[in-house]
């Protein structure tokens, strides 16, 4: 078997539930169906990205998936002393011909999860947890905003970061806390870009009787009834077809951004919050899904200009 | 060649041999003045209250106690000298179950027992009062006397219980005190009657007292005795450590001497005497006379003024003391410690800040009110040998040649820009071992592992060569031998001929006497009055408690 | 405004709940002359036990036990390394919140495979909140009614049994004689040694108290607050409630009021976080995250001064020098 | 040898060894519970550090932060200080390398920027620790919990920096800029060409260690500065009474402490990421508390105590790759058991030992 294929994650391991936990999904997906095992390694330290991406490289694995943005300057290092292997990157662009980059437009899917809060928010005030206030994090949370100024022009959005250590991740008690204080202040829905830190906020949420939002992966059956909707981010998606890609010899390399028009991102409806969703709030988010892919609605990348006008 | 060798006191890797063969010499003229089947006849009744054969202890390298033999007679006070370190705490302290001895035998009242720990000692009816008090600082008496024996799972009626207990106590013994002070903030005195009272609160058939007048009062002393003939008539057994052999010829029935781990002699009190003792003690006869020859008197060096000093606590310490040390003069601080000397050394060397007060040092004024640091006031030509050398003088772990430098380590001489310069460090440390007779003679050995009295001279060579005007030294030949206490008193003699000013505080009285110039005393922080040295030790004692018959007459 | 206050004050005692009884923790091993730095270590360790028991055993009750078994266990490691080998308690400390860090991942991974977190509880296997009598009806009474309502019921048991550990620690350690004695070999282990007493088997004797109460603040974290275990989920409480004891000068009733005080500043830290401040205007978050610690070290500088442990903690006690 | 007494070898190397050897049978026995088989894992452990060029290279270049950490913890210890700050020290002394280099590396080659980062390095570590400093001197606030709480203030600090000023426009990584030429310390690799470092990020910082470890111990051991810090450290009332500041050497011992801490970020920052990034520190703050126990206090000891943290974890990384289910975590727990047999643990053999050398020296006493 010459097709070897490898993933490396980034802090926060292969199971945090979130970000890191999709791309291992992903590629468990393509195992599954394909029968092709493949290696994993999960860092711990910064220096280790590069040199767990060269020990991969070396050892002939190919193609190999990294993920995450912090690992862009360890494969651009990496991938130019392997140009005969393939890398890929999810979520930052390392301009390489050898090298494929996936990214999300995040802001299109927090605008539609964002506008479904505003439409079922019976306050007017919505809240937004981070985890830490990194660039990709103020992405999440503008595109909220944009989609929930949408639907309400007046609405309330609290906005909230969890901490500035690694900690920040995964610490779900303090999530639960800043849901609480978001629902003192009003809030009723509360959407997270907070990794494990999250499933604090949708407890608090359940707990409280309030709603909350998911993130990355569907995590709408965590608390049925609770959870509004999740912000899919396909991250297992574009994992998996990356590997099917480079397995049917349909590799190509370059950016690859994935936004609603491709489904890289999404809203989530199933039986579990189906109680929760309005045919109101359905054709409403399907239009603008609709709006945002035809260009009617133009969704603010904040990586664009690191700021927000919302 | 013994007769020459057997006047050292110490030993060293270099000196080990000749030393051990001296010693045997010594030995064999000290075994032959024991009467070995008197031991027995020593004790005062038949039945002996303590017996201890062939107890031995070490630790590490260190053989604290020497196949010690040792019989007590029940109802008698048994008092135990011995020089420092000569393993007296130690055995008490395996009497007490403290310490495990390593083998050997006891008896209480004649049966064979073994005391485990502190616990079945107090059970067995023994109670200590150790040399370093056992007390916890911030304890109220109550809570020190009960812990340990509180009388049920809850405080509350063992406290009311102890408080009857301990008003009786009190009263049975006239030995007043307040069972609600805290403990630390008490003076030593009565922290000592604290630890008296917790043995007989225990009721202690046999009271052990290590060292316990060297913070009191001769009057305090007194009633101390006192006290300690009543237990013994009620048929009580006291064993007294102390270094004052005018002590022993006073209170006990008999003694023992310890000598270098091992026990060298028993003796009936009314059988002995202090020179004897003495001879027994140190292996060789003592002369304790110091010198002193008449030096001509200069101006002033120091002079101090209002001084005033506060501890951390906020306690005055020092009451407005004034006094100023002349030119080739000793001047002597008595009083029983506690009463300020520290603190008064303290804020003269600079180590702390004066609350007010003035100095004048070899004329040049002062403000002590301002901050000084110790090393400021070394350049202005103040050397201090400080109280403790322990806490103090030296840092243990460095080497010795390191310790000669501590507080003049800033001097050119010791540096190469920033660096010390340890080669003319070390020749200088290795002249001065020479000159100071420091045993073992390194400069390498961390000063933890000299002896007492080898310590103290670490520090005199350092303060003394120096060449400073004025020297403080406190409590100078504490803990040290009394062949090195002549030497010592001897330099301190060479600084007063050489016209230099010496403020010398020490608690012993004779040792004030013998060297001062005048005398001044100190207590509660005040200056109680001032004397010449042919005071009487009476008179002096008397001012050390607070009464200056001079005033009153 | 009322409602603000209730509300951050509401949050000030379920933030505080893991801090206090980790404080109380520190405090029994201090005050018996064990400084402990594995603190944090044994909270985590038992937040672990506790949400992996309560899953398994489906009871949040099986689960707290087994919470304090396990901190203890730790607690008689550092007891061992402390007491019996003399060792420096602060390495040992630090051992131990590796060893926890490290332990508890790797078996929530090999008992779970769910990365080192344990499954999520179901209500039924967490402590749930408490409604007191009347809360309902009182709630209307204005002031009183809110206050009693919305912020003294309605928390989970682990917060009430925080705050009853208060009286009852004071009055162990200032009205019995086990305290009387814990305070005494915390001061002067020869005092109470010549005394009578083992000095090793009441050191033992406070560090497994200590571990029972961190028992109670790991438990607190993972089958009351949260909802299982995560990695790292104590994420520094033990070292707040150590600064929290510096501050209450190892006295029981003001380490509950420091414990608040750190418990509230955080709430505040939420609360004022993403607000404009009048005058100033947006302040970065990042500001209102260092608040609390910043706070800490103003008030550990400006207003408690110098704090004076017990004389011997942090001493191994050695009888004979070699 | 008189009784009770161990020569300097036994306590230097055999008592180490033994607490060591412990340590690593007890994680032994954890990988047998996770079902994987010990001597494998050490095999892998060992190759992975010492086995190869590369490895080396990483074991290097590990231990290159820990000597920088290590000394910080061990020159406050000397003065009695602990130090639990490094990790924020560091941290920030990047920030100030990173300025550095973002300042000059466009006009200059790298050998002009170094000593300037060195500088930059050390005047920031210094300055995160002069404030829990002056207070522990001035105000008698605990210096453990001061540190502890820089730390936590430093990351707040650095995020902010990192994500709203050094960051690139339009980029998501919160990290500064890649330094060009002109911030890139050289790689051992390029320098020494002959031996194989594979592309391991040892750098120039490793020299610079060493160097320190040089200046350090002149410091402690050969100049006034470290007679009074030891002073100090050793018995405080004797520095008193030597005219020795609590005050200036508390201030200036966590001044030097606080600088070598922060030349951490040259070794991470100008060395190996050429940018300054988030979290770089990593917890090697923390691991410098063990080194410097470890090592006691000794640059010697310091280099070898961080020989085996380097040696942990590269070869940990290593094992990890080879054998999955033996995860980082796994890494962590040995890190435990060696922190705790040979630091806290470290008499627990002693008494054995000491009563073998007693039989051994009596014996032969009498032969
Ligand atoms: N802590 C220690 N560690 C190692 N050796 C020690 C220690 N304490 C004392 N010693 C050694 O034990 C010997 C006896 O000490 P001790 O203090 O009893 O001496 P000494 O007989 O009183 O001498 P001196 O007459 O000089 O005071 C000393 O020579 C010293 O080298
Ligand atoms: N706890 C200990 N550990 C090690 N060595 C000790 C210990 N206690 C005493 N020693 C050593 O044992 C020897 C005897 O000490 P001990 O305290 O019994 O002497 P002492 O006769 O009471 O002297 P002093 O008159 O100074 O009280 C000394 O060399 C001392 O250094
Ligand atoms: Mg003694
Ligand atoms: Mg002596």
């Amino acid at each position: 078997e010459t097709f070897k294929p490898a993933v490396v994650y980034d802090f926060g391991g292969r199971n945090d539930r979130s970000f890191n936990e999709a791309a291992y999904k992903g590629a468990l997906q393509f195992e599954e169906r394909t029968g092709i095992k493949f290696r994993d390694f999960e860092i711990q330290n910064p220096s280790q990205r590069e040199q767990a991406l060269r020990n991969f490289a070396r050892r002939g694995l190919d193609p190999i998936i990294t993920i995450g943005f912090a690992q862009a300057a360890a494969l651009e290092k990496v991938a130019k002393e392997f140009p005969d292997t393939h890398f890929a990157i999810v979520d930052s662009v390392v301009d390489l011909p050898n090298v494929r980059s996936i990214v999300f437009k995040e802001g299109e899917g927090s605008f539609l999860v964002g506008l479904l809060a505003a439409m079922s928010t019976e306050s007017d005030t919505i809240g937004f947890v981070g985890g830490m206030d990194i660039p990709l994090i103020r992405k999440f949370a503008c595109g909220y905003k944009q989609g929930a100024k949408y639907a309400k022009p007046d609405i309330e959005i609290i906005e909230n970061m969890t901490g500035t250590t690694g900690a920040a991740w995964t610490d779900p008690l303090k999530g639960g806390e800043l849901a609480r204080s978001q629902f003192a202040r009003g809030a009723d829905v509360v959407f997270h870009a907070a990794g494990l830190t999250g499933t604090g906020v949708l407890q608090a949420a359940a707990d409280e009787g309030k709603l909350g939002i998911g993130v990355d992966s569907n995590q709408n059956h965590l608390h049925p009834g609770s959870v509004l909707t999740s912000m899919i981010k396909a991250v297992d998606v574009a994992v998996d077809k990356t590997l099917t890609d480079a397995k049917e010899g349909k590799w190509t390399s370059g950016v690859e951004v994935l936004g609603l028009a491709e489904n890289g991102v999404s809203w989530s409806y199933d039986e579990y919050n189906k109680p929760l969703i309005t045919a109101e709030m359905q054709s409403a988010v399907e239009q603008a899904k609709m709006d945002i892919i035809s260009g009617k609605v133009e969704v603010h990348d904040y990586m664009v200009d690191s700021s927000c006008p919302f | 060649m013994g007769s020459v060798l057997c006047f050292s006191w110490g030993w060293g890797n270099a000196f080990e041999t000749v030393y051990f063969e001296s010693r045997n010499e010594i030995d064999a003229q000290v075994i032959d003045l024991i009467d070995q089947k008197g031991r027995a006849t020593v004790a005062e009744s038949n039945v002996p209250a303590i017996e201890l054969i062939g107890v031995s202890k070490s630790f590490g390298p260190v053989q604290a106690n020497k196949d010690i033999d040792l019989v007590v007679g029940k109802g008698s006070i048994h008092g135990i000298i011995g020089e420092n370190g000569a393993g007296k705490s130690t055995l008490m302290s395996i009497l007490y179950g403290f310490y495990h001895a390593d083998s050997g035998t006891i008896k209480i009242d004649d049966k064979t027992t073994t005391i485990p720990d502190s616990k079945s000692a107090i059970a067995q009816g023994i109670g200590m009062v150790h040399q370093h008090f056992m007390l916890v600082d911030p304890f109220t008496v109550l809570e020190n006397v009960i812990l340990g024996a509180e009388g049920g799972a809850l405080l509350k009626d063992g406290v009311a219980n102890a408080r009857r207990e301990l008003k009786r106590l009190a009263d049975e013994y006239d030995m007043t005190i307040d069972p609600d002070a805290v403990v630390g903030e008490l003076p030593v005195g009565l922290q000592q009657r604290v630890e008296i009272l917790k043995a007989l609160y225990r009721g202690a058939d046999i009271l052990i007292l290590d060292e316990p007048t060297g913070v009191l009062t001769p009057s305090e002393a007194d009633h101390l005795f006192r006290i300690l003939r009543v237990l013994r008539d009620q048929g009580k057994t006291v064993l007294l450590i102390t270094h004052k052999l005018r002590e022993i010829m006073d209170v006990t029935d008999t003694v023992s001497v310890m000598r270098r781990g091992e026990m060298v002699a028993s003796r009936k009190t009314a059988e002995t005497s202090m020179e004897e003792l003495a001879e027994l003690m140190v292996g060789r006869s003592v002369l304790l006379e110091v010198d002193k020859p008449e030096v001509e008197v200069g101006k002033p060096l120091l002079k101090v003024e209002g001084l005033n000093v506060r501890d951390d606590r906020g306690v005055l310490r020092v009451k407005d003391v004034s006094f100023e040390v002349r030119a080739g003069e000793v001047l002597g601080i008595a009083g029983v410690s506690g009463n300020g000397q520290s603190e008064l050394l303290a804020a003269l060397s600079g180590i702390t800040r004066a609350e007010s007060g003035k100095m004048e040092l070899s004329g040049e004024k002062l403000d002590l009110s301002e901050a000084h640091d110790a090393a400021e006031m070394r350049t202005k030509g103040m050397s201090h040998v400080p109280e403790d050398r322990h806490r103090m003088g030296l840092v243990n772990k460095f080497a010795e040649y390191e310790n000669s430098i501590l507080g003049y380590h800033r001097e050119p001489k010791y540096s190469k820009g920033m660096f010390l310069n340890k080669d003319a460090i070390r020749k200088e440390a290795k002249e001065r071992i020479e000159k100071y007779d420091i045993r073992p003679p390194t400069t390498e050995m961390t000063a933890a592992k000299f002896s007492g009295g080898n310590q103290q001279k670490i520090v005199l060579a350092r303060e003394i060569e120096c060449n400073p005007d004025v020297l403080l030294i406190g409590q100078p030949t504490r803990g040290v031998d009394i062949g090195a206490i002549e030497y010592i008193h001897n330099r301190i003699m060479d600084m007063r001929a050489q016209g230099k000013a010496v403020l010398l505080v020490s608690v012993e009285l004779e040792e004030i006497r013998s060297l001062s110039d005048r005398i001044i005393v100190m207590f509660d922080g005040n200056v109680v009055g001032e004397r010449g040295p042919e005071a009487t030790e009476q008179d002096l004692g008397l001012l050390m408690a607070g009464v200056n018959q001079e005033a009153a007459e | 405004m009322l409602d603000t206050i209730i509300l951050v004050l509401d949050s000030t005692f379920r933030l505080s709940t893991p801090l206090l009884f980790a404080c109380l923790a520190g405090l029994f091993s201090e005050r018996s002359g064990i400084v402990d730095i594995g603190l944090e270590g044994k909270i985590l360790g038992a937040a672990f036990a506790a949400a992996a028991a309560a899953y398994v055993f489906q009871s949040p009750w099986i689960g707290l036990l087994a919470g304090i078994m396990v901190s203890v266990m730790l607690a008689l490691v550092h007891g061992y390394a402390s007491i019996s080998q003399r060792g420096n308690q602060v390495v040992s400390g630090v051992a131990i919140n590796f060893l926890a860090a490290g332990l508890t991942v790797l078996l929530g991974q090999a008992w779970f495979s769910q990365g080192g977190r344990t499954p999520a509880l179901s209500p039924a296997t967490r402590f749930e909140s408490i409604t007191l009598p009347f809360a309902d009806t009182l709630a209307n009474v204005p002031v009183l009614g809110p206050i009693y309502a919305n912020l003294i019921s309605g928390h989970n048991i682990l917060v009430y049994a925080s705050f009853a550990a208060v009286p009852l620690t004071w009055w162990i350690i200032f009205r019995t004689r086990f305290g009387l004695r814990l305070r005494a070999v915390g001061e002067n282990p020869s005092a109470a040694d010549t005394a009578g007493l083992s000095v090793t088997l009441l050191r033992y004797r406070a560090t497994i108290i200590c571990g029972i109460l961190c028992g109670f603040s790991g438990a607190y974290l993972s089958v009351a607050q949260g909802a299982g275990f995560i990695k790292d989920m104590s994420a520094g409480k033990g070292f707040i409630a150590l600064a929290a004891l510096i501050f209450a000068k190892w006295k029981p009733v003001n380490a509950m009021f420091t414990c608040l005080l750190f418990g509230f500043l955080d709430a505040l830290a939420i609360r004022l976080q993403g607000q404009e401040i009048p005058g100033i205007g947006e302040v970065p978050v990042q500001v209102f995250q260092a608040l609390p610690y910043v706070l800490t070290v103003v008030l550990l500088a400006g207003f408690i001064g110098r704090a004076i442990p017990p004389k011997a903690s942090g001493i191994p006690y050695v009888k004979e020098r070699t | 040898m008189s009784k009770g007494q161990l020569p300097r070898w036994v306590d230097y190397g055999v008592l180490p060894a033994l607490n060591l050897l412990a340590a690593f049978i007890i994680s032994g026995l954890v990988v047998v519970v996770i079902g994987e088989d010990p001597f494998e894992a050490v095999k892998w452990l060992v190759w992975g550090a010492l086995g190869y060029g590369e490895g080396i290279g990483y074991t290097l270049y590990y231990a290159t932060n820990f000597i920088f950490t290590g000394l910080a913890v061990a020159v406050a210890f000397h003065a009695g200080l602990f130090n639990i700050g490094g990790e924020g020290q560091a941290y920030v002394g990047g920030l100030g390398i990173a300025l550095v280099c973002l300042a000059m590396d466009r006009f200059v080659p790298w050998w002009v920027t170094f000593p300037f980062a060195i500088i930059g390095g050390a005047v920031f570590g210094a300055a995160w620790a002069f404030i829990p400093g002056y207070l522990q001197a001035k105000r008698g606030s605990h210096i453990v919990i001061t540190t502890i709480m820089f730390n936590f203030i430093a990351s707040a600090l650095m995020v902010y920096l990192l994500s709203n000023i050094l960051i690139p426009q339009g980029t998501m990584s919160p990290s500064s800029r890649n330094f060009e030429a002109g911030g890139q310390l050289p790689l051992l690799r390029n320098v020494f060409t002959s031996f194989d470092f594979g592309q391991s990020p040892v750098n120039l910082a490793f020299f610079l260690a060493l160097a320190v470890c040089v200046v350090v111990w002149l410091l402690i051991w050969h100049t006034k500065l470290g007679y009074e810090i030891r002073s100090f450290g050793a018995n405080p009332d004797a520095a008193a009474y030597a005219g020795i500041s609590p005050v200036r050497i508390t201030v200036v011992t966590m001044l030097i402490s606080g600088a070598l801490a922060g030349l951490m970020g040259i070794n991470v920052v100008m060395g190996e990421q050429t940018r300054l990034l988030l979290d770089f520190a990593g917890g090697a703050g923390f691991v410098g508390i063990a080194v410097a126990l470890m090592g006691r206090g000794h640059p010697i000891g310091i280099i070898l105590a961080s020989m085996l943290f380097g040696l942990l974890y590269q070869g940990g990384a290593e094992l990890a790759f080879e054998i999955p289910t033996i995860s980082r975590d796994m890494i962590v727990v040995i890190q435990a058991l060696v922190i705790l047999f040979a630091g806290a643990l470290e008499h627990m053999f002693r008494p054995a030992v000491v009563a073998f050398f007693d039989r051994f020296s009596s014996d032969t006493a009498e032969a």
